[in-house]
C-alpha cells in the first residue's frame, strides 16, 4: 500500500539498487523526474513511468510509481495503448536513443502523428549502452568513442528535427547534469497537453569519451536565458509561423560550438489524440476502455448488440 | 445428395459487384427461409483479377462449400472461361451472348498456365479458343446455355433512369444475373425485393433502381421460357435466423465479450473485422451498476459520470504503424484495464512474436485473433489455409504459457470471440484465437446467436487496491495466479519487466526466485486444462461410439459434417473430434476419445499435418491417415467424403492431399 | 537469356498482367520507370528493382530487369544487403506510403543515415491501396477520403522533411501524370551519387477521392520553372546553407494551394557509404561480397586466417 | 576427481576487471600446458553488479565448469560474501583483509532475497554480519583463509609509477589476486610472465607494470609460508593448442568459411561476435584462381582487379537499425552473392520470423547464427538456456523448409559455422545455427583447427547466365533445387516474390503451380536428410552399445561427457547421442540409436524437454527420464552426475530439475 500523506521528493524513489555507472549521465535524469513529479504533487499511482531496454530502461524500477519496463524500442505503442485505455493516467515514457531513433523509429513517427499527450524522455547518450557502447543513431559520423573500434560510418539523425516532422507538439532539449533546468523541462513537458519530448544530453563515461561533461559543458547553454520563442499559437501569424520554424531549425541543428537547451518548440493549436477521439466517442473520458464496465456483477455483458445482430436478421 | 441442395457460383473482375451479387442471392435465399452458405475466392488485387462466390442453399443446414454447380451467373468472358468447365451436366450457365467471340488470348487476367490448359483442353475438343468454345463443350456436357443480353437491359433500365452514371448503371448487371438465376430456379421474386431492400436500406434511389432492373432481369427470363431443371423451393421454418460472415461474427462476440480496445495493422483477411468494429465503436449499454471504480472516471467532470447506466458504451480501434506496435498497444490497455486485443495474419503474427513472450512474461491478458491465410511469406494472402498452428503455439523466444483455441465455424467462432477474453483475464497469459481465411470470407445462415450465454469473468481483477500492505503484482499462489490491478488504481503501484522479476515485479537474475516463477507461470497451463470444460477443449461429432475417428480443428469442420452425413448413411460409423483448445493439449481426454478407434485419420489444411504431430507427440497415438490440403482453398465437403470413401475401401496412401478448387 | 541488343522503351516492360485498377497514378510511375531506364541505356540485368508489400510492390514484376519483391515496409534494407554485397548494381527500391512510412519509418529513417548508393520511389496515395483504403501515414488529418468510414485521425508526416532530418542527399517530388517530368526526375535520383528519395504523389482513384488527378492538376507546378536551387556543394557558405534549408523546408511544407514537383534538395557534400567501407576495406569495390571468391575449384577456402588463429594459441 | 582438476574462482563488480584476471589465470595455466575450461557469470549490467569468472584446469581435457572450487580469489567484500559457502574443505580464501569489518547490509548490488538468506545462516552460526562472518563460517568447514593487503601492494607499485593514474593502479589488484593464487598452488612464475606478455602484446608499459605487480604479488605470498594442499603442476603434452571463446570459435569458422557479408544489431550474448568479425574485417586470402565473375568488378577499374590472388579479403559487418532489418540486408546480401549471415539473440530472432519465411519461400541461402539465452522475453539477457529450439524450428507463419543444426561445443562450433554455409547453398535454404550463451561466454582449450578439414560448397549456384533460354530461378527440377545465379548477372535476369510464384519468379495463385511450388520447397527437406553425413546429423559418445541412452543436443555435452567418465569408472555403459541436426529431425535413424536401449533419458536445458518432446512425436519413442534446467546457470558435470545416479539408483522422479548455479 503506497500512501499520499507526507510525500518527499526522496519519498519518489525505490529501494532498488541503481546499477548505472559511477558518473553517469542518467542519475540527472533520475533526479530531475523525482523532484518533477514532487513538485508536480502526483500521487505515485497517477503516474505510469514505461521504458525500453537499455541502461535507461531500468529507470521505472527506481521511480516510486507505475512501472512498466517494456521491450527494446516499444515503449511507445505501449504507453500509448494504456494512455488510450485510460487518458487520466499521466503517461511518461523515458528510453534510450538507440531505443527510440533506431529500432523505435518508426513508433517514433507515427507518434507523432497521434499527439496523446504524453511525455517521452530520451537518455541521448550516442551509444547503445548496455550493449556495451555501439554507435546509437545519434552518434555523429566519423565519431570513434573508445568502444568503437573503428570511427562511426553512419550518420546521426537530430532528433529533434525528427520530432518536428513527426508532428511533436512540445519538443525540448535538455542536459542531464544540469537537474533544476532539465527538472523544469520535465514539469512543462508533463503539463502540455500533448506529445512532448524530452530529448536529455547524457553523458555516458564509460563508453561515449567524446561527448563528455566536459565537452557539453562548454557547449550547452539555457535557450530561456536568451530571447528564443517557441512558442505557436493559433494566433501566430503564417510569417511569425515560417520565422518560429526557420529558428527552431537553426537551434535544432546548432551542435558543434553551442549546444542550446530549453523548449524549442511549443505548438498550441493541435488538437490532442484524446480529444479526437472523445469527438468522435461520446462517452470516451468518462468511460474509457480500461474503465468502462463490461458487465454486470453476475458476469452478464453490459454492451447490447441487438440492433447491430438485428441489421443481419434473415428471419 | 438432394436436389433441394443448390450450388450457384457467380464470378467476374474484382471491384465489378461479385460480392453484391453473391450477397443479394444469399439473402434473398435465406429470406426465403431456406439456409445459406457463402464462400468468396478472389485474388490479392483491387480491380482486374478474376473473383467469384459460390453460394449454396438448402433446407437443410450446410456447413461449407461443394464441388457442384448448378448454376454459374456470369456477365463477362473470364468467368464463362474458367468455371463453365465445372458446371453439373444438368445445370446452366448464364452468359453475355456479347462475349461468345471473345479469344481466350486475349483475357489478359488468365494467367498463363491457365491459358495454356485451356487450350490444350479445346484443341482436343477441335473447339475454337473462345467463350464460344468453351460453352460449346459445356453444352457438350448437357449443361444449359443461358444468353442473357445484359446491354439490352441496361439500355432500358437507361432510358428510365437518363440521368444516371454509366457506371452505375452498368453495375447492374449484378442484380440483374441474380434476378435472372432466381427466376431461372423459379425462386419467387419477392425474396430478391425483400434482399435488394435490406442491402440498400437507407439509400432510397439505388434501392428503386435495383428492384427495377431485378424485375425487368426477371421478367426477361420468364419470357424466354427457358427450361430449366433445377429449383430452388423456399424454406418454411420460423428459426429466428442470421446471415453473417466470419469476420462480423467475431466482432460481435468481441463487443458482446466486452472488449473495449482493438489495435490492429491492416491486413487481409483480417482487417475488415476492425473496419467493422470501428464502424459499430458506439453501441448502447444496458444493466450497468454502480462501480468500485469512481476513481478513474474524468476527474475533471466527476458529476457527469456518476451513473453510467443507460448510456452508450464503446470500443475504441486503435490503426497502429505496424503489428508491433498493435500488440504492444493492445497489452498496454490491457494493463489498464481494458479487455484488449488485436487481430491479425500470419505476416503481422511474425510481428507480434516478441510482444508475446513479453504478454507471457507479465501475465498479461491480451487477446490475438489470428487469421491464418497461405503462407509461408506473403504466399496467398487471400486464399486460405491452416498453416500457423505449431508457430501460434511456439511463436516466441523462451518458454511462457499460452492459450490457444480455434473455432471450426460461424456459430463458435462467435462465442468464442468473447470466451477468450475469459480465458485470458482468468489465467491472466495471451489467447490466441486462431481463425482462418474461409471462416472470414465465409458467410452462413444461423440460428440467432443466443446473448445469454455468454458471461463474463475478469477472473482475479481487483477493482481497488487491496488492502493488505505491499501488493505484489506477482506474488507467489497457489494456483499460480496472483491478483491484478488496473494501472492507477490509487492507493498502490505495480511494476512490470520483460525480465525475470520478483514478486514485485523488478528484475531479479537470482536462480532461485527464477525457478519459482518460471513454475508459477508455467503451472498455470495445468489450471487451464483442468478447469477448462470439455467441451472448450473438442467437439465430439458423428457417430460417439464410432470405431473410426476423424480429429480435425477449425473450418475442415464444416466438410467433414457434411462428408459425414453421407457416411452414416452409406452405413459408416465415424467419430468426429474436433479441437477446440490446440494449447495446451488436453492430451489425456484426446487420447481417451482418440484411443479406442480401429482407425484414426486426422484431417487439416496444411502441408505437414502439424496438430496430427502434435497430437502423437503428447498422447503416443499415431494416425493411420493423414488427409491434407495447400493449394489455398478450402475442403470442400465432396472431396473430403471422397478421400474418406477411398480411405474406408482399404486402397488409400496414408497421406492424402486434396487438390480441387479453383 | 535477356539479350542487350536493340532495347526500345517498350523492352522494359514485361508480359506479366498489369492488375492496378484503370486509371491508378502507378501506370505513370511504371511508364516513368520504363523510359527513364532506356535513357539512360541500363542494361536489364545492371538493375535491380526491389519493392515493398502493396498495390506499388507489384511494380517489379513489370519491369524488365532484376526484380525482387519483398516484405511489407522491409524494401530498403533488403536492398541495402545487396547493393552492399555488390555496389555495381543500380538499386532501385519502390514501395507504397504505407509501406514506406508507416511500417517501414524506421528503415527509411535509418538508411538515411547511410547514404547508400540507391534510388527510392515512393507511390505517395494518401492511402493503404491493397487492404482497401485505409489511411496511410501522408494523409491530412480530418480528410474522409471515401474508403474511410470516419475523417483520419492521425496527422500526417511529410516524407520530404523526415527525409531530410534523416539524411537524405537528393531529396524530390514528383507527380505520376506528370511523365515526362517523372522521369526525368527518375534519371536524377538514378544518377545521383547518394541516397535519393523521389516521393510521387500517385493518384489512387478507387480510394482516395480527395487527392485526385483534379485536385493535384490545380496544385501542383514544377520547381524548375522557378528560380529555385536545391544544390548544396562544398562552396555552399554558412549563409548560403541556412537560406536553402529554409527555403527547402517551405517548399516541401506548401500544400493546400500550390504543391511544388522537381528536386527540393540535392547535397554533393556527403560521401556514399560505399565509399566510407572503401576507406575501411580497401578491396571493397574490387571484390565486394557478392563477388570475392571464397574458395577455389576444390571447395579449398581463399581465406586465410591462420595469423588470427596464431593469436590465440597457447602451445 | 583428480587432484590435477582444479578450479578457481575469481569475481568482482562488473567492470572491475574480472574477465582480465580470469583471462589471465586461464592462459598463464594453457601455457603451462594444461587445459582449462572458463565459464562465466554476469548480470545485464555494464558496471557494478557482481561478476564471477569459474576457471577448471586439469592435465585431462575439461568440457565443462563443476560445482566445486578450490580457491576463491576476491578482491572485494560481495564477492568473499556469495562465494565463499561454496569454497571446498580443503580449499581457499584470498580476500583483502580491509573488508572483513564490511556489513552486508552495505553491499548494495546484493539483492534483497540474497541478503535475508545470508542473515539466516549467519544468524544460525552466531557469526557477525559481515564479511568476517562468513569468512570465519567458512573456515569451520575447514577452508584455509589468505587475507591478502592489495592496498600495501598497490602503494608499493605506486612508489614506482609515481605518475600513474590510481584507477590504473587500482586495476592491478586483478592482476595480483591472480598472481597470488598462482603462488598458492605453486605454479611457475614464468607461465603467468608469458600470459602478461600475451595478453599485453603491443602495450610495453602496461605489460611492464603488470609483470612487477604479479612478481610482487607471487614474492608476497612465498613469503608468507602459507600452507595450501592443492597444488598445480605444468603439463608436458606438445599438442598445438589454442584458446578461444564461443564467439571467436563462431567468427573464425565463419572467415574460413566464406563468410562475407554479416549484419547485425546488438545484443547479449551475441553482438560480440560482431564486433570481433568488424575488427577482422580485411584478412589475407590464399589461392585465388581467376573466375568467371570479372563481369562483376568495379567496372571503373578494370585493370586493378585482374588477379585477385595474393591479396587481401574481407567480410562486411553491417550494424542496422533492427533485426527485421539485419535478416533483410543479410538476405539482400545473399541474392547479389554473399555467404551471407547474420547473429542474434531470441529477442532479436522473435523480429525476424517474418523474413525468414521470405527467404524460405524464395530459396534464399542465408545464416542465422542464433545464441539463447535466458528467456522468455528479455527474462535473463546474460544468463543461459536452451529455451528456443521450437521457435527456431517453426518461426515463421506458414510452412517452409529451413535447417537448424546444433554444435555441442568450441570445437564443434567452429567446423560448424563454416559448415551452415555449404547446408545453406546447397539446398537454398535458410539455415540456424542454433547455439547458446554458455557456448558464447566460456573459454576452453582445444587443439589447433584443422583448416583443412573446411571445404566450401557453393551447390547450384552459377558464376554465368545459364546458356540456355529462358533462365527459370525457380525452374522445377528432380532435386527441387534449381541453379541459382547472382543478381546483376549479365545477360540474365530473375524474379523473387514473398507471394506463391511461377518458375520465374512472379506472383501466382493458381491452386496446381501452388502445389508443386510447396513440394518442390519441402521436399527438399528430404534431400538435406539423405545426403546429410550422419556425424552431423548426430555424435554416438561413451559406450555406443551402452543399455541407457543419454539424448541431449547442444551445450550440455561437456557436463555430460564429463559424467559419463566417472560413470563408466562406476561401471555404468551409457551411450550418448548428442543431436546436432536438430531440424529436419533424422527420426529414422535416431530411432535406431535410441530404441534398443532399455533406459532412455534426455537432457536439455530449457522448463518442457523441448527436444525429447519432438524425438517423441518423430519415432513414437518415449523418454524414461528427462532432466532440465531452467535456472540460467548452465549445467554443471557435477548435477549432471548426481542426477543420473540417481536415476540408475532407481530412486529418481520421472522428471529431474537442476537447480544449482549462483
Ligand atoms: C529486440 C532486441 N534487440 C536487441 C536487444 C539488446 N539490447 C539491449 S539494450 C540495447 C541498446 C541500448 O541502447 P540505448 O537504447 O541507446 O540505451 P542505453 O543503454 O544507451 O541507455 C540493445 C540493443 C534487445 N534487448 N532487444
Ligand atoms: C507485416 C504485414 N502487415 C500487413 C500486411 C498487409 N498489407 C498488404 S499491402 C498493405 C498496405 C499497402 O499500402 P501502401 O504501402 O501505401 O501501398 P499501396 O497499396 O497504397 O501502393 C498492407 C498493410 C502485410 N503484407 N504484411
Ligand atoms: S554504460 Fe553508459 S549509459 Fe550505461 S550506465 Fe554506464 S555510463 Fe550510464
Ligand atoms: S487501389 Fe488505388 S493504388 Fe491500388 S491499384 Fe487501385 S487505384 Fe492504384
Ligand atoms: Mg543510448
Ligand atoms: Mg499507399
Amino acid at each position: 500500500m503506497v500512501t499520499d500523506t507526507l510525500l518527499k521528493p526522496r519519498d519518489y524513489k525505490t529501494d532498488v539498487f541503481v546499477d548505472w555507472c559511477p558518473g553517469c549521465g542518467d542519475f540527472g535524469i533520475l533526479t530531475s523526474l523525482h523532484q518533477a513529479l514532487w513538485e508536480l504533487k502526483k500521487k505515485p499511482w497517477e503516474v505510469v513511468i514505461f521504458s525500453g531496454i537499455g541502461c535507461s530502461g531500468k529507470t521505472p524500477h527506481y521511480v516510486n510509481t507505475y512501472g512498466i519496463h517494456t521491450l527494446h524500442g516499444r515503449l511507445l505503442p505501449f504507453a500509448t495503448g494504456a494512455k488510450l485505455a485510460n487518458p487520466h493516467l499521466t503517461v511518461i515514457a523515458v528510453g534510450g536513443d538507440g531505443d527510440g531513433l533506431g529500432i523505435g523509429a518508426g513508433h517514433f513517427v507515427n507518434a507523432g502523428r497521434r499527439n496523446l499527450n504524453l511525455t517521452y524522455i530520451i537518455h541521448d547518450n550516442g551509444v547503445y549502452g548496455l550493449t556495451k557502447g555501439q554507435a546509437s543513431p545519434t552518434l555523429k559520423k566519423g565519431v570513434k568513442t573508445k568502444s568503437l573500434p573503428k570511427p562511426n560510418i553512419q550518420m546521426n539523425v537530430n532528433p529533434l528535427l525528427m520530432a518536428y516532422s513527426s508532428g511533436f507538439t512540445f519538443i525540448a532539449r535538455g542536459y542531464s547534469y544540469d537537474v533544476p533546468h532539465l527538472k523544469e523541462l520535465l514539469k512543462q513537458a508533463i503539463q502540455h497537453k500533448g506529445f512532448a519530448l524530452v530529448n536529455v544530453l547524457q553523458p555516458c563515461p564509460t563508453y561515449n569519451d567524446i561527448n563528455t561533461r566536459e565537452w557539453f559543458g562548454e557547449r550547452v547553454f539555457r535557450l530561456e536565458e536568451t530571447d528564443y520563442d517557441p512558442v505557436v499559437t493559433p494566433d501566430t501569424g503564417e510569417d511569425e509561423l515560417k520565422k518560429r520554424r526557420g529558428q527552431f531549425i537553426e537551434k535544432a541543428l546548432e551542435w558543434e560550438t553551442r549546444i542550446a537547451i530549453g523548449v524549442l518548440w511549443k505548438d498550441l493549436t493541435v488538437e490532442t489524440y484524446e480529444e479526437r477521439i472523445a469527438s468522435r466517442i461520446p462517452t470516451y473520458l468518462d468511460a474509457p476502455p480500461g474503465i468502462r464496465p463490461v458487465c454486470d456483477p453476475d458476469g452478464k455483458p453490459t454492451a447490447d448488440i441487438r440492433s447491430i445482430l438485428d441489421s443481419f436478421r434473415v428471419t | 445428395m438432394k436436389r433441394s441442395d443448390f450450388a450457384w457460383v457467380v464470378g467476374g473482375p474484382q471491384g465489378s459487384g461479385v460480392d453484391s451479387a453473391a450477397n443479394l442471392f444469399a439473402k434473398a435465399a435465406a429470406f426465403g427461409r431456406l439456409h445459406v452458405f457463402g464462400k468468396r475466392e478472389y485474388y490479392s488485387n483491387i480491380m482486374g483479377e478474376h473473383s467469384y462466390f459460390q453460394v449454396r442453399v438448402s433446407e437443410n443446414p450446410v456447413y461449407s462449400h461443394g464441388d457442384m454447380m448448378h448454376l454459374l451467373a456470369s456477365f463477362e468472358a473470364e468467368t464463362a472461361i474458367r468455371h463453365s468447365w465445372d458446371v453439373l451436366p444438368d445445370g446452366g450457365i448464364l452468359y453475355d451472348p456479347k462475349v461468345v467471340d471473345t479469344n481466350i488470348e486475349r483475357v489478359p487476367a488468365l494467367e498463363p498456365e491457365v491459358r495454356t490448359h485451356l487450350f490444350k483442353r479445346l484443341n482436343a475438343m477441335s473447339l475454337p479458343l473462345t467463350v464460344e468454345g468453351v460453352l460449346k463443350a459445356a453444352e457438350a456436357d448437357g449443361v444449359c446455355l443461358f444468353p442473357f443480353p445484359y446491354d439490352d437491359l441496361v439500355e432500358e433500365l437507361k432510358r428510365e433512369y437518363p440521368d444516371t452514371d454509366a457506371k452505375v448503371l452498368k453495375r447492374m448487371v449484378n442484380t440483374m444475373s441474380v434476378a435472372a438465376s432466381l427466376r431461372l430456379v423459379a425462386f419467387p421474386f419477392e425474396f430478391l425485393e425483400k434482399s435488394i431492400q435490406d442491402v440498400f436500406k437507407g439509400k432510397t434511389k439505388a434501392m428503386k433502381m435495383n428492384i427495377q432492373a431485378a424485375q425487368m432481369a426477371y421478367d426477361f427470363v420468364s419470357e424466354q421460357g427457358w427450361d430449366f431443371s433445377c429449383h430452388l423451393t423456399p424454406g418454411t421454418t420460423d428459426e429466428k435466423r442470421i446471415y453473417v460472415n466470419g469476420n462480423q461474427a467475431v466482432s460481435l462476440g468481441k463487443i458482446l465479450g466486452g472488449c473495449t480496445f482493438q489495435s490492429y495493422y491492416p491486413i487481409t483477411p483480417a482487417s475488415d473485422e476492425s473496419v467493422f468494429l470501428e464502424e459499430h465503436e458506439n453501441f448502447p449499454l444496458t444493466g450497468v451498476q454502480e462501480e468500485a471504480l469512481k476513481w478513474v472516471r474524468n476527474p475533471g467532470n466527476p458529476g457527469k459520470s456518476a451513473s453510467p447506466n443507460g448510456r452508450m458504451g464503446s470500443l475504441l480501434v486503435l490503426q497502429t504503424e505496424d503489428e508491433i506496435a498493435a500488440i504492444a498497444a493492445a497489452t498496454g490497455a490491457a494493463l489498464a484495464g481494458a479487455r484488449a486485443a488485436t487481430a491479425t495474419s500470419g505476416p503481422g503474427f511474425c510481428l507480434m512474436a516478441e510482444g508475446l513472450g513479453w504478454a507471457g512474461n507479465s501475465e498479461v491478458p491480451v487477446v490475438v485473433t489470428l487469421y491464418q491465410r497461405g503462407g509461408p511469406s506473403t504466399g496467398l494472402p487471400t486464399r486460405h489455409e491452416q498453416g500457423d498452428l505449431l508457430f501460434a503455439i511456439f511463436a516466441g523466444h523462451g518458454e511462457f504459457p499460452r492459450i490457444v483455441l480455434s473455432s471450426g465455424d460461424l456459430e463458435e467462432a462467435f462465442y468464442d470471440s468473447a470466451l477468450v477474453f475469459n480465458l485470458a483475464e482468468k489465467y491472466q497469459m495471451p489467447v490466441i484465437h486462431l481463425l482462418d481465411k474461409a471462416l472470414a470470407n465465409s458467410n452462413q445462415t444461423l440460428p440467432y446467436y443466443d446473448l445469454s450465454r455468454v458471461r463474463i469473468e475478469r477472473g482475479a481483477l481487483l477493482n481497488e487496491a487491496p488492502s493488505a500492505n505491499g501488493y505484489q503484482r506477482f506474488q507467489f499462489t497457489e494456483s499460480g495466479i496472483s491478483p491484478r490491478i488496473r494501472l492507477g488504481t490509487p492507493g498502490c503501484i505495480f511494476y512490470n519487466t520483460g525480465d525475470e522479476h520478483t514478486p514485485e515485479g523488478h528484475i531479479s537474475e537470482d536462480p532461485e526466485n527464477r525457478d519459482r516463477m518460471m513454475e508459477k507461470r508455467m503451472k498455470k497451463l495445468d489450471l487451464v486444462l483442468k478447469e477448462i470444460p470439455s467441451k472448450d477443449k473438442f467437439h465430439i461429432l458423428g457417430d460417439p461410439d464410432g470405431d473410426i475417428v476423424i480429429l480435425s480443428w477449425g473450418t475442415p469442420k464444416g466438410a467433414i459434417r457434411e462428408a459425414l452425413e453421407v457416411l452414416r448413411e452409406e452405413g459408416h460409423r465415424v467419430k468426429f473430434v474436433q479441437s477446440r483448445l490446440l494449447w495446451p493439449l488436453p492430451a489425456q481426454e484426446l487420447k481417451e476419445v482418440l484411443e479406442p478407434a480401429r482407425l484414426r485419420i486426422a484431417i487439416e489444411q496444411n502441408y505437414s499435418g502439424q496438430f496430427a504431430g502434435l497430437v502423437s507427440q503428447h498422447t503416443g497415438l499415431r494416425f493411420d491417415h493423414l488427409i491434407v490440403k495447400y493449394n489455398g482453398r478450402p475442403m470442400s465437403f465432396n472431396e473430403v467424403l471422397d478421400a474418406l470413401r477411398h480411405i474406408l475401401s482399404g486402397k488409400s496412401s496414408k497421406k492424402v492431399v486434396l487438390r480441387r478448387g479453383h
